[in-house]
């Protein structure tokens, strides 16, 4: 084991700030090892051709993207959100409206594709909203919102033009894909 | 950490279920050791049971190939048709291809994880939810995109149901033994192959063949066939002696 | 500006997988420019005190922890469930990661019988994605996705033992070469 790529690892994913403790428990490492390993990574980040940066308060540590480009980064997140609303978000926009709440992996089933990115885009345009489902823990359920709802001009979901049709329309039929039943000479070319 | 499982409680195909018969005997994969398992694979596809269902005309298939296989290696005179002979070819390049993505898998199988082994970070952390609606799009998009995604969907199903691909006539080795053996005896006297036969499915004729050679490794029927293609004759052992 | 560590920097800000094309609007430097620094961050990551991966799939391109410490980290994330295979799961896994994209009737003509059930489950389970086919409107052409690399622990489908040789060639060459050979295709484990 590497430690310093342990840290990294650790502190890269989970985003929030971690204790010098659980970084301790969590690579097994003396203190003092941990933080002459956390120093040497902050020195590397220090680069210029590094886009990340250590920053250490209160004996917690947290991985950030550099300030230096800061320009970049917010030039991203508002080039995401002014972009047009592409066919593949109007898409997962609209099983989201018609079959809400509903999850993720029904969702994916139904576009054949993983949708992750673009519901996470439409939760921060404030399109669509996630609540913990009741049912399964770890698991969400997503729904229009209803400030999405008002834009709209609709006071309830309901209003949605043939809302009840394809709310209520059986999916399970139709997402088995029934093309062939194989064994044809072997012939057949790609 | 590399905890794989295998469950091995059924064959998913045909192919899975012949290729695992050769490789219990170590051979490699050639016309004649096709021919050595016909009877296990045979045996075992007259076991099928409910669970199998859907995919029995696969495992029927491939029955015929090897049932075709074992009348040449039992009648080395028999002549097939240039089409026959492709099946056979066929049959063997498909197990070797088959055996191929099997070897991959198994390679695959070591550094499977059961939970992934790199891990992401939560995305746009810290950035917050600014409601930004697109402009264009109206309620009556949303209906359209809708519309348009069921209709994919439904694009997708073919217009023959699935349940035609099942629905075969599922006879029983066993039951068809017990039949042939009831009606030679009823009979006293040889009997016409064909008339052993109900419908003329290419599933039934082929359970009734392999009924018959069962049959014949029993020493419980003669048969005779004088001319190639002729008509095959069946007769209880019982009778003749 | 410096642009890996730009580039460094948005990838980290999305957490998400971001494509050529958007890194490159967001940098506003040249695709080609783009592409050259990605392959040298990737080197650099692959630096044993790095914690991190570039992982590429599917033209896009994310930052993940290093598979190699996977132990360490896995204590950190919670809710990751676990992921069995049944060996018709893996059969037909290997078949799309190799073959990818690829239609229905081609796995089943490789496995000899009918794919469509446990393609369904795999699309469920996130491990193969579905697409329409271009060249043919009623048919879905079948992928592995992101997440099954993950679970190899491979930063590109392209890491796939012999991937280059099994992948390339048609399906009709590949008939000839098993049948030719001898049939010992693949042995040693890598």
């Amino acid at each position: 084991m590497i430690l310093i790529s342990v840290l990294e690892s650790l502190l890269f994913t989970s985003g929030e700030p971690l204790s010098l403790e659980i970084l301790v428990k969590a690579s097994g490492e003396a203190e003092a090892e941990v933080k002459k390993a956390l120093e040497e990574l902050k020195k590397r980040y220090e680069e210029e051709t590094s886009g990340l940066t250590l920053f250490e308060h209160d004996e917690t540590y947290q991985i950030l993207s550099k300030a230096t480009n800061q320009m970049s980064v917010q030039k991203l997140v508002s080039g995401v959100f002014e972009e047009k609303l592409t066919s593949t978000a109007l898409e997962c926009l609209t099983i989201v409206a018609y079959r809400g709440p509903i999850g993720r992996s029904q969702i994916d089933l139904i576009r054949g594709v993983n949708s992750g990115y673009i519901l996470h885009q439409l939760v921060l345009r404030g399109l669509v909203e996630r609540r913990n489902n009741p049912n399964r823990s770890n698991a969400f359920l997503y729904s229009i919102t209803a400030n999405y709802l008002k834009h709209l001009g609709l006071s309830r979901i309901e209003e949605l033009p043939h809302y009840e049709e394809y709310h209520t329309k059986d999916l399970q039929a139709l997402l088995n894909d029934v093309t062939s039943t194989g064994l044809e000479p072997v012939k057949a070319s790609e | 950490m590399m905890s794989f499982v295998v469950t091995l409680e059924k064959f998913s195909g045909p192919l899975e279920l012949l290729l695992k018969l050769i490789e219990e005997k170590h051979l490699e994969i050639t016309e004649i050791s096709l021919s050595s398992v016909t009877e296990d694979y045979l045996a075992w596809v007259a076991q099928v049971k409910g669970d199998y269902m859907e995919n029995v005309a696969d495992f029927l298939q491939v029955a015929a190939t090897l049932l075709l296989i074992k009348s040449r290696s039992i009648l080395p005179t028999l002549e097939v048709t240039s089409e026959e002979k492709e099946e056979i070819i066929d049959l063997q390049a498909r197990l070797a291809l088959y055996k191929l993505f099997k070897d991959l898998g198994l390679n695959l199988a070591n550094s499977w994880s059961l939970q992934p082994k790199m891990f992401g970070r939560p995305s746009w952390v810290g950035k917050t939810i600014v409601f930004t609606p697109p402009k264009e799009i109206r309620a009556k998009n949303l209906t359209e995109a809708c519309q348009l995604i069921f209709q994919k969907l439904e694009s997708q199903l073919i217009l023959q149901p699935p349940e035609a691909a099942i629905r075969l006539p599922v006879i029983s080795l066993q039951d068809k033994i017990a039949s042939i053996l009831g009606r030679l005896a009823a009979a006293k006297s040889k009997i016409h192959f064909n008339s052993l036969n109900g419908e003329v499915a290419r599933e039934e004729i082929l359970i009734t063949f392999l009924a018959l050679l069962e049959l014949l490794k029993d020493n419980k029927v003669k048969v005779q066939q004088d001319d190639l293609f002729g008509e095959i004759e069946v007769e209880s052992a019982e009778n003749i002696n």
